[in-house]
């Protein structure tokens, strides 16, 4: 048991980190419109997360030092404080799309409101980061997160012509109603849901918060290879259920009710009820990941004490910073914006800002005074170099391809 | 173009840059206390301006409005300097560690206040994460 | 650099608007643009259609049916609001647009229905799930007429 | 003084020609013993003749990969060299001045700290 609970830190990162909100929409959004065209595309973004996370727990299990502290560090303050103002902000936009998503999962169970839902998911955020201990938040999240295996069920129970979805998946073709532009900007759009930077500042902070140190590399290295492939698979899954049943219908994913109609078409109130409680799990722990990476970033940067590991009171500038984005995605949220839009834009976001988050550690991870013997290998090092130049490519093209394809509408 | 070896050095170097600066400050409870935003010199006369004809040693770490204008120019007031005198400092590998408790110094008031004033008055601040 | 070029990209697809605009519109851009509200409209009704459906099978709950038709009832506005806004060059356009308009606003009426169904008022599973697929109908007719112009 | 003073800033020879910009500043842990460790002594400039950011390190250390950005950071700032503090003749707002006869000296680390715990304090 203790070897599965082992495992926690990495899914929970993973189911919050994959299947937040925003990648079930983008996802579910890609199958309706590209058919599994653009799997590969989770593919490369999972294997990336695992290189990269793999690099910064493994950096923050050696050194006991934390992703942003390490930025700080290696860029200075200048390109650190730019990446920290750039990350920061995508994080309380994901926040707030993740709180947004809350509501929009409750109103699913109960038709209330989302506006009503607002303030109680914002509050019960707010309670679990207060006084929650870590190793248990992160248990239940991603255990009951777990239940959105759901989705690759119904792919299942939706009995689909497995031989056109494989060859949507593997001999990709941009489908004749959409243009080039638009396909590509959802490849970045996916690239940038998969290796989102709060994933990597969430793993490795949390690595300090559970205390690893060298010796738990391996179970670090699990996490990774469980959590993240675990990850791919369901968005991969969600894709598909939208493939198979909205795609030849023509119909285009605009909200999260209609996400879950495949599984209510393929296994009925039951499984209705499981995925419910999977996406409420799913961004629940996605936005205790954006909160707390609120806390770790701006603390890491000024050097402040952190941690869920201590008292409140002795990490009273980490709090305070959590409290205040909890409240402004709150109030973002009052004004009735729409969480899918913003969680359309902060995917993007996340892959314009990520070459400035993954070079530290990469170098980092390559330098014996932190890391010891267990600097990168000749083999990571080549993945990580190529993985440098797709990170750079999708971050250098994503801006002229929004505004080309008007964030691919 | 091969350069002349400097000569063997008598104690521990350290790059400004490279080893110090942007460093996590620990305190001797390996608490966090502030990141070293700059370093103070002085001459071996106490001249604030040293130059190449005296020896001239650091005295302080810098943290707080420093960090500003590292970020964005210019230079502050050496009022709002908030120093930590290198008497202070146990060690300097990854992190910079301290001999005394974070607490007793001026760089954490924000920190205190915070606390003093918002988190340790809310219910449930001051106890552990149940 | 990077700031340099997002202008650049900037700049050209500013440029590019600017001649959209002051170019004539063609039947064939009229077509365009109506086309693209129909389709959204044509999916609003084809996921109204799964709801309702779902429910009647009872294989959806109450609560998520409704929420689906709510989500619909919104994107239909949006696509009717695209419809209403446009402005036509001649008399064909605006015809067009007068039929695109009746039948987004069929489409309306029919996804109300199913959700006052799904809410327990009056009506039976029949009659709804029969106006939604007239609605698409209806759409689906409208579109093919545009396409035709459009060629596509 | 601050290091802020310092670093970045143009370096001028004693014939006021450019020589560069100061990258970062070498500390050696010789100074007085003013509590647990010795106080840093400023024991030189590291000037780089072009501008720009020295902070990775790889100019001066021994690392080596990942290969690609390694190669680059280094050719960046090849050229870059050492000045001793005593050769610095002065230090204005905008300028360090650099005393004639100055010496250029190989930048490289003399070693690094971790492989050299004979300098670490007994603690």
């Amino acid at each position: 048991m203790k070897r599965v609970l082992g495992v926690a830190l990495g899914i929970l990162t993973a189911i919050g980190g994959f299947l937040d909100i925003g990648d079930m929409v983008t996802n579910a959004v890609v199958g309706s419109r590209f058919g599994l065209s653009l799997a590969w595309v989770v593919v490369v973004g999972v294997i990336g997360i695992c290189l990269f996370a793999s690099m910064s727990g493994r950096v923050a299990a050696v050194s006991g030092r934390a992703t942003f502290e390490i930025i700080r560090e290696r860029l200075g303050p200048r390109a650190a404080g730019a990446n920290l103002t750039a990350s920061f902000l995508i994080n309380l936009l994901t926040l707030t799309a993740e709180v947004g998503g809350i509501a929009l999962a409750l109103q699913l169970a109960s038709s209330v409101e989302p506006r009503l839902w607002i303030p109680v998911a914002a509050l019960a955020l707010w309670l679990v980061v207060w006084r929650a201990k870590f190793s248990i938040m992160e248990n239940v999240t991603g255990l009951v997160g777990l239940t959105l295996v759901v989705f690759a069920v119904a792919v299942f129970l939706l009995g689909p012509d497995w031989n056109e979805l494989a060859d949507q998946a593997l001999s990709p073709t941009v489908p004749a109603a959409e243009g080039h532009a638009v396909y590509w900007y959802y490849a970045i759009a996916l690239f940038g849901a998969a290796m989102t930077p709060y994933e990597v500042f969430f793993f490795s902070s949390g690595a300090v918060e559970e205390r690893w140190t060298v010796k738990d590399l391996a179970q670090s290295r699990m996490n990774v290879l469980v959590g993240f492939p675990l990850g791919g698979i369901l968005s991969v899954a969600i894709a598909a259920c939208a493939a198979i049943v909205f795609l030849p219908a023509g119909i285009e994913v605009s909200s999260l009710s209609q996400i879950v109609l495949p599984v209510a078409l393929a296994g009925g109130k039951l499984a209705l009820a499981v995925v419910i409680v999977g996406i409420v799990a799913a961004t629940f722990g996605a936005a205790l990941e954006t909160s707390l990476s609120s806390g770790y970033t701006l603390a890491q940067f000024m050097g402040w004490s952190w941690g869920k590991f201590r008292r409140p009171a002795q990490a009273a500038r980490f709090h305070l910073t959590m409290i205040v984005c909890i409240l402004v995605a709150g109030a973002v949220l009052m004004t009735s914006v729409d969480p899918i839009k913003i969680t359309e834009f902060s995917v993007v976001f996340s892959a314009i800002a990520l070459p400035l988050t993954y070079l530290p550690i990469l170098i980092v991870a390559n330098d014996p005074e932190y890391m010891g013997e267990h600097v990168n290998g000749r083999a990571t090092n080549a993945l990580a170099l190529v993985y440098l130049v797709i990170i750079v490519t999708a971050s250098v093209a994503a801006i002229p391809l929004m505004i080309a394809t008007g964030a691919g509408s | 173009m091969t350069l002349p070896p400097d000569e063997r050095l008598p104690g521990l170097v350290l790059d400004a840059r490279l080893h110090l600066l942007d460093r996590q400050v620990l305190d001797v409870d390996g608490v966090p206390v502030c990141t070293v935003d700059d370093l103070e010199v002085h001459g071996m006369d106490g001249s604030d301006r040293p130059d190449g004809t005296q020896t001239a040693v650091v005295t302080s770490l810098l943290s707080g409005a420093v960090l500003a204008t590292r970020v964005f120019g210019g230079r502050p007031p050496s009022s709002s300097w908030h120093r930590i005198r290198w008497s202070h400092v146990a060690d300097v590998g990854t992190t910079v560690a301290l001999g005394v408790r974070g607490d007793t110094l001026d760089v954490t008031w924000t920190e205190r206040w915070v606390r003093d004033r918002v988190i340790g008055r809310l219910p449930g601040g001051r106890h552990d994460p149940g | 650099m990077r700031v340099v070029r997002a202008l650049l990209g900037l700049a050209a697809v500013a440029a590019a608007a600017g001649c959209a605009v002051g170019l004539d519109a063609t039947p064939v851009d009229e077509a365009r643009a109506l086309t693209s509200p129909l389709e959204q409209a044509s999916s609003a009704v084809g996921t109204a259609t799964l709801a309702a459906e779902l429910l009647g099978d009872g294989r959806s709950t109450a609560a998520v049916t409704d929420t689906a038709l709510l989500d619909q009832v919104h994107v239909l506005q949006e696509a009717a609001d695209a419809v209403a806004t446009f402005v036509p060059a001649d008399r064909t356009g605006a015809a067009w647009q007068a039929d695109a308009l009746t039948t987004v606003r069929d489409a309306q009426v029919a996804v109300a229905a199913a959700r006052g169904w799904a809410n327990g008022a009056g009506s039976d599973e029949g009659t709804v799930v029969a106006a939604l697929d007239a609605s698409a109908t209806a759409l689906d007719d409208l579109t093919a007429t545009l396409d035709e112009v459009t060629g596509e | 003084m601050i290091l802020g003073d310092l670093l970045d800033t143009p370096v001028r020879g004693p014939a006021d020609e450019r020589l560069g910009y100061v990258v970062d500043v070498r500390l050696v842990l010789d100074g007085p013993l003013v509590g647990p460790l010795a106080a840093p002594r400023l024991h030189g400039l590291l000037v780089s003749p072009r501008t720009g950011t020295s902070f990775l390190g790889y100019e001066r250390t021994g690392v080596r990969s990942p290969a690609l950005v390694a190669r680059w950071l280094r050719w960046r700032h090849r050229g870059t060299f050492l000045v001793h503090w005593q050769d610095v003749a002065a230090v204005e707002p905008g300028a360090v001045r650099l005393r004639d006869g100055y010496r250029q000296i190989s930048p490289d680390l003399p070693g690094r700290p971790s492989q050299r715990p004979d300098l670490h304090p007994a603690t």
